[in-house]
């Protein structure tokens, strides 16, 4: 058992595949011995030097693209994007035309890519934007998001693994925070298996990255008035885990999702439609949404606070559903 | 034979392939993409490929560059129309896409110039294979005013990548003309990315092929990447249905003039590599078959909703 | 009062303004001598010449990025990308600076800039995608989309007139379709404004583009199974007419949302999210989303037909929300 | 005093301007990004622009552009951590986004690149209103690299538009040295444009500024775009507090001999501009000016929330 943070849970996952796949290698700008921005591949080059821990030019779109290419070609390339903010820089690449490859080829293309992308508010001032829900409107890319290290390092490798697309975020604001206990041995998190973190009977919370531990802080809360929620870590927004979803609803009659992201179609939408349509029986009240509202991301610390969820705005919008119905 | 002339007749049964497919395409398809004028470049690009090397070949020439990887030309054809018999069972078009299984990478939506960027790619994976593998990426010149041209070549080459890019620099990008089109010459660009850049004659076929080939093997060796600017005109319209008006018609009877066919055939025969009437007996079995894959395409059926298949988006499945 | 195709209304609404307003130019690949690709910008070069016609390179990025600058100082730019298949080719331009410039200046900076973009699957076979989910998600930018020519005209006036980024769509398969009467004047339909095509006690449909035509038709079938839809032409996703949608729920009880757009993450799953928090208290059934599902569009005509909603699967989808409740 | 001794007190000031400013934000702000030993480039660009042309930074040194504009120091300053004193409220960082009232167009997020092509629009609004204007942009060695440069450079070619662009070269794009950034020199890069491109010894502020000044006089002629290559070293790290141990102490020390303002400083008092008695006056004077500005910004209060402003993302509101 090793204590790491996400950050290090991170990279332990990728060397892993490293040493395990020949055929595995990461480029990226600023990642080789300078370590990438926020130590996000510290340590890689010195172990597995410069043609596999590959230095880039400022050109997103060109590194994406060629790890499209070289996916293509039978390689696990890993792109590192640093933020999730330049991800309109590389949606072409990754999304229209990389997700698009394996079905238009009738199956016979194959793009095991992973691109990382650092965001969230958090310790680090700026590069905040959540821009994920472009790359789930897509067909044929995967979209993973942990919550903690112990799933970081299991959901990488399976990214590593996975033989499609997938953008891997990771949140700033977790990224050196706490430690978790990382089991030994080669720990897999399947992609597509949202965890039950918090078992209740009367308010399905469906909650992602850093929102997780947000959600708990408004579950204790709530607790103390005798209002139990249940909440689900997405874990993954592509694929959905719709049955666990609907299956907590069908227990509580109730849901709220809360997201980092900016509430106007982002993927918080689309879990409340699926619920909307699959799931209405099952309904007592509103389907709350505690989002970001759609505004660019201020800079003053003090007004940034204001628009992303906290506790606070969770347990009021959980408050909110349990006033109807 | 020598191995020069085998490499002549072959540029000219490529270059006879690429006209008599616009032929027959064009008449059935007014959206169809002639490479009129054009053969020169398609030919000598494509000819030639090791099995394993990456093709990334340009649009226009797409199916040619399936055909002479070794791609089925009635299954080519069939996917103009997206029929059940073609590469992908009718899911993708043949015209900008060609088969994966034969180590093309086409276009997966309609926008020009991430290619580029998946070629460096393809260079990068057989660098790291290190067993000699190149990528050939085929480009418009109006593909050349995309920032990933830009991106891709300057990564090529600060990573040394064993990838050629050639433009078909038919001086045309629909409407646009090269002046309204790019500042500069397109083989100027090389030099600011450190890497060589040739102009070749785009309507001399071993000229275009000879620099290709040298290129690559410069490529293999670990010298890197290099630009080729391979100059010639679209004689056709953009579309077979463009009556490409907003040129002179003294501009395109220039160009008409230096037919790379009827150049290439001048050589054949003064350098006596074949006669008159081989050459005839030639154009006729290439137009023969061309027309046989043709008939076959089309009366062959469309898809059936079982290859619709959305549980396959992904692989693996779902 | 002249008959007019989508096409020559929205050329006519460009050209008015330009008369108006010195100010309004227009630039895009093609569009000068060749008037465009399905004569999206014939007859303006010869009326305007090519100082405000302007021809350019195959720069998406560079010519979306020309129209933010010259927008900012003071000009009212329209940029034609073609297509809408083109959209992450100009995202960051557009979307996250252009959208942001207002806020973050503090209300300084004003980015009066019209993106059109064409889309949709039609008699012209490709480029259909129609990402517009993507720019929704953004603040500080609009979304138009007209279903027929008189609407056209009046919200490409109204978008060039607006003083944010308006990204304007134009269905190919509307373009050279049916001719609506224009009357003559200075129509403009202000953007946010929803419009009732077809009154009914039932089911409120919601639909755009391509799909209020579908919707009317699948409408009139219905009548004759006794069930009367109530269907609104959304007209703009940005600004999103709240009011008209959840009044036309109030009344009927049930929604279909109808979309050509990916379902997942597509902006259907806003509109359905938004009544399942703010007009739950009406709802009498699920609410069901009719729209094509997440694959890429496949090229062979009889298989693109197959996933694009079509009258009877939004009759469907209507008999299914009829059904409970 | 002659215009040349005005114009070279008025650089020096500037450059004092900058280095003083990465004193005293450096010691407060470990993120700050310093522009140590390139001032000679950032003077030389910003003074001397006319009132109407558009200024499109580099975000090093962005706020001595915005400082150069007219800005108010302790404004600017205060944009440093979104004080409601600032230029936007709080709403967005002065250090990589001037005030647009000073006709500066920033970075409106952290995505280098589009810049290029914002100027190049300034440009064509400058060109359609046909008064003379210009725009300017500077952009580092690493911006470089993306495809906006492509696509920017190429669009003003192609339309002649009045924009001269300056690649603020200072060798590195936070770790990654110019060999590993691009293949070959920006400079070289303009040919490719049919664009007139210039390196210039980015120590010498002089040299910068004439060629900055003789640049846009051209493009006021209506003779379309320039390349300016600024070739300099970033002598600090790439923030504050990186240390830089990705390159050598010598290669650092040889570019600190080559101190832009000790090179500028000598020469004012070889050619008789100043004496060493002034020139320490301006020293004190703009380290007093820099000082009490970053007091008064340190001291002013945070925005409320009535900034925020939810309903006025829109410009008309909502
Ligand atoms: C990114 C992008 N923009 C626009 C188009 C529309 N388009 C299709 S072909 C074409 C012209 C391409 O010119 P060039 O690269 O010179 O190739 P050519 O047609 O001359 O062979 C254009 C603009 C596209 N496919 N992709
Ligand atoms: C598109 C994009 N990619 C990556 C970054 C992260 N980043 C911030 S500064 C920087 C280095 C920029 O290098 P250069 O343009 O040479 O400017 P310098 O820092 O040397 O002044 C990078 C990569 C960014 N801001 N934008
Ligand atoms: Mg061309
Ligand atoms: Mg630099």
């Amino acid at each position: 058992m090793a204590r790491q943070t996400m950050q290090q849970a991170v990279v332990a996952g990728i060397a892993e595949e490293m040493r395990r796949d020949a055929g595995v290698f990461i480029m990226g700008l600023d990642i080789g011995q300078f370590g990438g921005p926020l130590n996000s591949c510290k340590g890689l080059w010195e172990e597995f030097g410069a043609a596999r821990v590959i230095d880039t030019p400022i050109s997103e779109g060109g590194i994406v693209g060629a790890g499209v290419g070289a996916a293509l070609m039978g390689k696990r390339p890993i792109v590192d994007i640093m933020f999730l903010e330049y991800l309109g820089l590389v949606l072409q690449q990754l999304g229209c035309d990389g997700g698009a490859m394996h079905y238009y080829s009738d199956g016979k293309a194959r793009v095991p890519l992973v691109v990382r992308a650092k965001f969230g508010v958090g310790p680090y001032h700026g590069h905040a934007y959540d821009y994920h829900a472009w790359v789930a409107h897509l067909p044929g890319i995967k979209v993973a998001m942990p919550s903690n290290a112990r799933d970081a390092k299991g959901m990488v490798k399976a990214a590593i693994r996975d033989d499609n697309p997938v953008l891997f975020l990771e949140h700033m604001g977790l990224y050196h925070g706490t430690r978790d206990e990382i089991p030994e041995g080669d720990i897999v998190v399947p992609l597509g298996e949202a965890k039950l973190v918090r078992a209740g009977r009367d308010v399905t919370v469906v909650a992602i990255g850093a929102m997780v531990r947000r959600a708990q802080l408004a579950g204790e809360a709530l607790a103390e008035e005798g209002v139990e929620i249940e909440i689900l870590d997405l874990r993954c927004i592509v694929p959905l885990d719709k049955e666990r979803i609907l299956s907590s609803v069908a227990k509580t009659g109730r849901m709220v999702v809360v997201s980092e992201a900016m509430k106007f179609c982002g993927s918080g939408a689309e879990i409340a439609a699926m619920v909307a349509e699959e799931g209405f029986r099952f309904l007592k009240a509103p389907i709350g949404r505690v989002a970001t509202p759609n505004v660019p991301i201020p800079f003053a610390r003090n007004l940034e606070k204001m628009i992303i969820p906290d506790e606070n705005a969770i347990a009021a919008g959980v408050r909110r559903a349990m006033a109807t119905g | 034979m020598s191995n020069r002339n085998e490499t002549w007749i072959a540029l000219h049964r490529l270059m006879l392939a690429t006209r008599e497919l616009d032929r027959v395409i064009g008449a059935a398809d007014g959206h169809w993409h002639p490479a009129l004028g054009e053969e020169a470049v398609v030919a000598g690009c494509y000819h030639g490929l090791r099995q394993g090397d990456a093709l990334v070949p340009h649009y226009r020439g797409m199916i040619a560059a399936s055909y002479a990887r070794g791609g089925d030309l009635a299954r080519l054809l069939a996917g103009l129309e997206g029929k059940a018999t073609s590469y992908t069972r009718g899911r993708y078009r043949s015209d900008v896409c060609g088969p994966i299984e034969f180590g093309i990478i086409g276009l997966y939506s309609g926008a020009l110039g991430p290619t580029l960027e998946y070629a460096a790619g393809a260079a990068l994976a057989a660098k790291l294979d290190a067993r000699g593998g190149v990528a050939l990426a085929v480009f418009g010149d109006g593909t050349a005013s995309r920032g990933n041209f830009h991106e891709a070549l300057n990564l090529a080459a600060v990573l040394c990548l064993p990838v050629v890019f050639v433009c078909q620099n038919n001086q045309f990008a629909i409407s646009t003309s090269s002046a309204r089109e790019h500042g500069g010459r397109i083989v100027d660009r090389a030099a600011g990315f450190g890497v060589p850049g040739q102009l070749v004659d785009g309507n001399d076929v071993v000229a275009v092929h000879d620099a290709v080939q040298g290129a690559i093997a410069r490529a293999r060796r670990g010298e890197g990447p290099a630009l080729i600017d391979a100059f010639t005109y679209r004689v056709g319209g953009h579309m077979a249905s463009d009556p490409g008006n907003y040129r002179s018609s003294e501009e395109v009877e220039k160009w008409k003039a230096r037919d790379p066919i009827a150049l290439h055939e001048a050589r054949l025969l003064s350098e006596g590599v074949l006669d008159a009437a081989k050459i005839a007996e030639l154009r006729a079995a290439v137009s023969a078959e061309v027309e046989a894959a043709m008939r076959k395409a089309q009366s062959d059926p469309m898809p059936g909703p079982e290859v619709l298949g959305l549980d396959r988006v992904f692989a693996g499945g779902v």
